[in-house]
């Protein structure tokens, strides 16, 4: 029974169910359609200044739509009491932890990917740094909100008001990836700086952060 | 107390559980021996379900202590116990054999052997292993039947089962108590926690009674006049 | 200098007030006590 | 200790009358801000004293996941909440001492922000432990208290460098400290050092019986339930 398979049979599982009832899908996309239109909304500056924003508003943007996907990791689970016949079987819970750590991951990427062009569009975005440095950053960033985003939502399940803790309990810690997001984005759209110390940033606060919440996970998943 | 030779199976020392200020098992002293099936009775409240869920390992005592299987920690039994629970356990929107299949990788038996033991388990509870419905879809008696199954997937010598035949229709229940029977007869150890003790009056070894979180009596027969 | 004795004035409000959360919950305390001693 | 506690808060009170003394009257006046620059004295020994606290905090949080004992969660919930009204203390003066000095009530100054980061996730470390239900609050606590301390680390060396890139007003000069002035920081620090100790054994006590009177009752309702 090896960890590596029961992370692809979970992950798999979720996929196909979300897959299947894709109306969680649905929602968010719109959820994160909205969000790119009320921010083009509440900020309408000319192409030359938005390069110095857009990196701000963009992760923004992302938190939003990553904390929706956050909300409904455990969803599922405990409509289903499904957490009990999880823990009684010989699976690590760090398989679990994974497993549902990169489902949110590509959920999240999903959402992204379909809003950057949405910005781009709307702000006439281009970079003049290298803009291949975007990839990594916006993989590095997204892992860091969802690793904690999934650890911090197993926690809320047991506190009484779930979805307000969430984001009460990962925004603060979040603060140093956030700033390493905006600025290594902006850093790229204006070319200015290099994004070379805030990509290192992500990658240390990552590492750190995923080693971590798996020491801590099974933990949490046993706080009977 | 025990009539085989044989260890207990389950040894409870002075359990006691608290939720706070409430007091669900207000210390629990028992030996259940293995190969017998167990009836366990109470009234709502009484604590029959912390009691088969600290047994479980999904609850930690407050005091006291509990060995499984020998074991303290559960951890490293768990893959010899199966557990059903009155919500089903299963995920509504698979269906049962993909259900099955999802909780056989848990337990470590893959593909081929996976599908095998899955159709194995859903027919032995007589269900259609072909049935093409979510499981959210089936009327309860086949999702207590499917949930059964899951709890047999991993051949438990121990089987844990709360509330088995709860709004189950008359036919199905009365096939779910021969079929406990006859894992008992197999070696397995059950214990049986339900409202209707009088489906499992022949097959039980042995009844016990809860109330108000301790074990008050312990009976071979069921007495006059239980529902 | 106003502002000193503001700043000197608002660092002694702020551990003042926690002392009063302290010392109302230890009479809160104290009164659960003296229900439960009955 | 009970001896301790009086002799204690004789020391903290001749402390910090003296260290107060000191930081009015006794310093040298700065030369380019004035007298206002007095604020310093209070500002950054608060800051010091939160660190520390948060550092106590971590230790404990850590101790509590590994032995669970529930000593180690007390001093945990008492260095944490104590830590936070301290650090409050140091974000109030900052502004108060930044109005004077360059006319504004804020300035991103790199201390000042991380510090204000640093108070924003014990505060959520707070909130956490007032949301959670008694059983497993110290648990989710304790993995939050490491979660946040790992934090500490990333959050100065995000702001520093954000701040050497957009350089903004810099809180108290830096610089080299006249040693008089230096001698009189360090007062200060003791005498908080002190204060802190003092409050957090009360707090610490407090807790103590506050959980003895939980355990009264919950033992209360158990002899009840059997009575």
């Amino acid at each position: 029974m090896s960890f590596l398979a029961v992370v692809r049979a979970t992950l798999a599982k979720d996929l196909r169910l979300e897959w299947r009832s894709k109306d969680a899908i649905n929602a968010m996309l719109f959820f994160s359609l909205l969000v790119v239109v009320i921010f083009s909304f509440a900020f309408e500056p000319t192409a030359e200044e938005s390069r110095k924003i857009a990196g701000g508003l963009v992760w923004v943007a992302f938190l939003f739509a990553a904390i929706v996907v956050l909300n409904q990791t455990w969803a599922r689970e405990l409509r289903n009491h499904v957490l009990d016949a999880y823990r009684m079987s010989p699976a690590s819970a760090n398989s679990l932890f994974l497993a549902k750590a990169f489902g949110n991951f590509i959920f999240v990427i999903v959402l992204e990917a379909l809003m950057t062009p949405l910005f781009i569009a709307f702000y006439r975005l281009g970079a003049i740094g290298p803009a291949w440095e975007l990839l990594p950053i916006a993989t590095l960033g997204t892992w860091a909100l969802v690793v904690n985003g999934t650890f911090f939502a197993a926690i809320s399940l047991r506190t009484r008001s779930r979805e307000v803790m969430l984001p009460l309990l990962l925004f603060p810690i979040s603060v140093p990836a956030l700033l390493g997001m905006v600025n290594a984005t902006t850093a790229v759209l204006t070319g200015e700086e290099s994004a070379r110390f805030w990509i290192t940033l992500l990658v240390a606060y990552d590492v750190v952060f995923t080693i971590a919440c798996l020491l801590l996970f099974e933990t949490i998943l046993e706080a009977e | 107390m025990p009539i085989s030779d044989a260890p207990p199976i389950i040894i409870a020392d002075g359990v006691i559980k608290q939720f706070g200020r409430f007091a669900a098992l207000r210390g629990v002293n028992a030996e259940f021996a293995p190969g017998r099936l167990y009836v366990v009775l109470g009234d709502n409240g009484a604590g029959k379900t912390t009691l088969l869920r600290t047994i479980a390992g999904l609850a930690q005592p407050t005091r006291g202590t509990i060995s499984v299987l020998g074991a303290k920690e559960i951890k490293t039994v768990c893959s010899q116990i199966g557990y059903m629970a009155h919500p089903s356990l299963l995920y509504d929107e698979m269906t049962g054999l993909e259900n099955l299949r999802y909780f056989a990788g848990l337990y470590g038996i893959h593909n081929d052997a996976a599908n095998f033991t899955c159709r194995e388990a859903i027919i032995s509870v007589k269900l259609d292993p072909d049935l093409n419905r979510p499981v959210g879809q089936y009327s309860q008696g086949m999702r207590q039947r499917m949930s059964l199954a899951r709890a047999l997937l991993n051949d438990p010598t121990l089987l844990l089962l709360d509330e088995p035949f709860s709004n189950v229709d008359f036919h199905s229940a009365q096939e779910m108590a021969t079929l406990l029977g006859q894992m008992r007869d197999q070696g397995k150890t059950l214990l049986v926690v339900t409202h209707q003790p009088r489906l499992l009056e022949s097959a039980a070894d042995e009844f016990v009674w809860i109330d108000s979180g301790k074990i008050v009596d312990r009976t071979s027969k069921l007495r006059a006049g239980t529902q | 200098m106003t502002y000193l004795y503001a700043a000197y004035i608002a660092t002694w409000v702020i551990h003042g007030t926690y002392l009063a959360i302290l010392v109302r919950k230890y009479s809160k305390i104290r009164r659960e006590m003296e229900s439960l001693k009955k | 200790m009970k001896r301790g506690f009086p002799i204690l808060a004789i020391v903290t009170a001749v402390l910090l009358s003296f260290a107060l003394y000191e930081a009015l009257i006794g310093a040298p006046t700065e030369r380019s801000m004035g007298d206002v620059q007095r604020i310093f004295y209070y500002h950054v020994p608060s800051a010091w004293t939160a660190f520390l606290l948060f550092f106590v905090n971590f230790g404990a949080s850590i101790a509590y996941l590994v032995k669970r004992r529930p000593a180690a969660d007390i001093v945990a919930l008492t260095s944490a909440e104590v830590g936070v009204v301290f650090l409050t203390v140091n974000l109030v003066t900052g502004p108060i001492w930044a109005r004077p000095v360059w006319g504004i009530w804020w300035t991103w100054d790199w201390r000042l922000t991380s510090t204000l980061v640093m108070w924003l996730i014990y505060v959520s470390y707070l909130l956490l432990r007032r949301f959670s239900s008694g059983g497993q609050a110290p648990l989710l606590a304790a993995a939050l208290g490491v979660l946040g301390a790992l934090c500490v680390p990333f959050v100065y060396f995000s702001i520093w460098f954000f701040r050497t890139q957009h350089p903004s007003p810099v809180i108290g000069g830096g610089g080299s400290l006249d040693p008089r002035m230096a001698h009189v920081l360090l007062i200060n620090w003791a005498a908080f050092l002190c204060l802190a100790w003092l409050v957090c054994w009360t707090r610490y006590q407090l807790e103590v019986a506050k959980r003895q009177v939980e355990e009264a009752q919950s033992l209360e309702s158990l002899l009840e339930g059997s009575r």
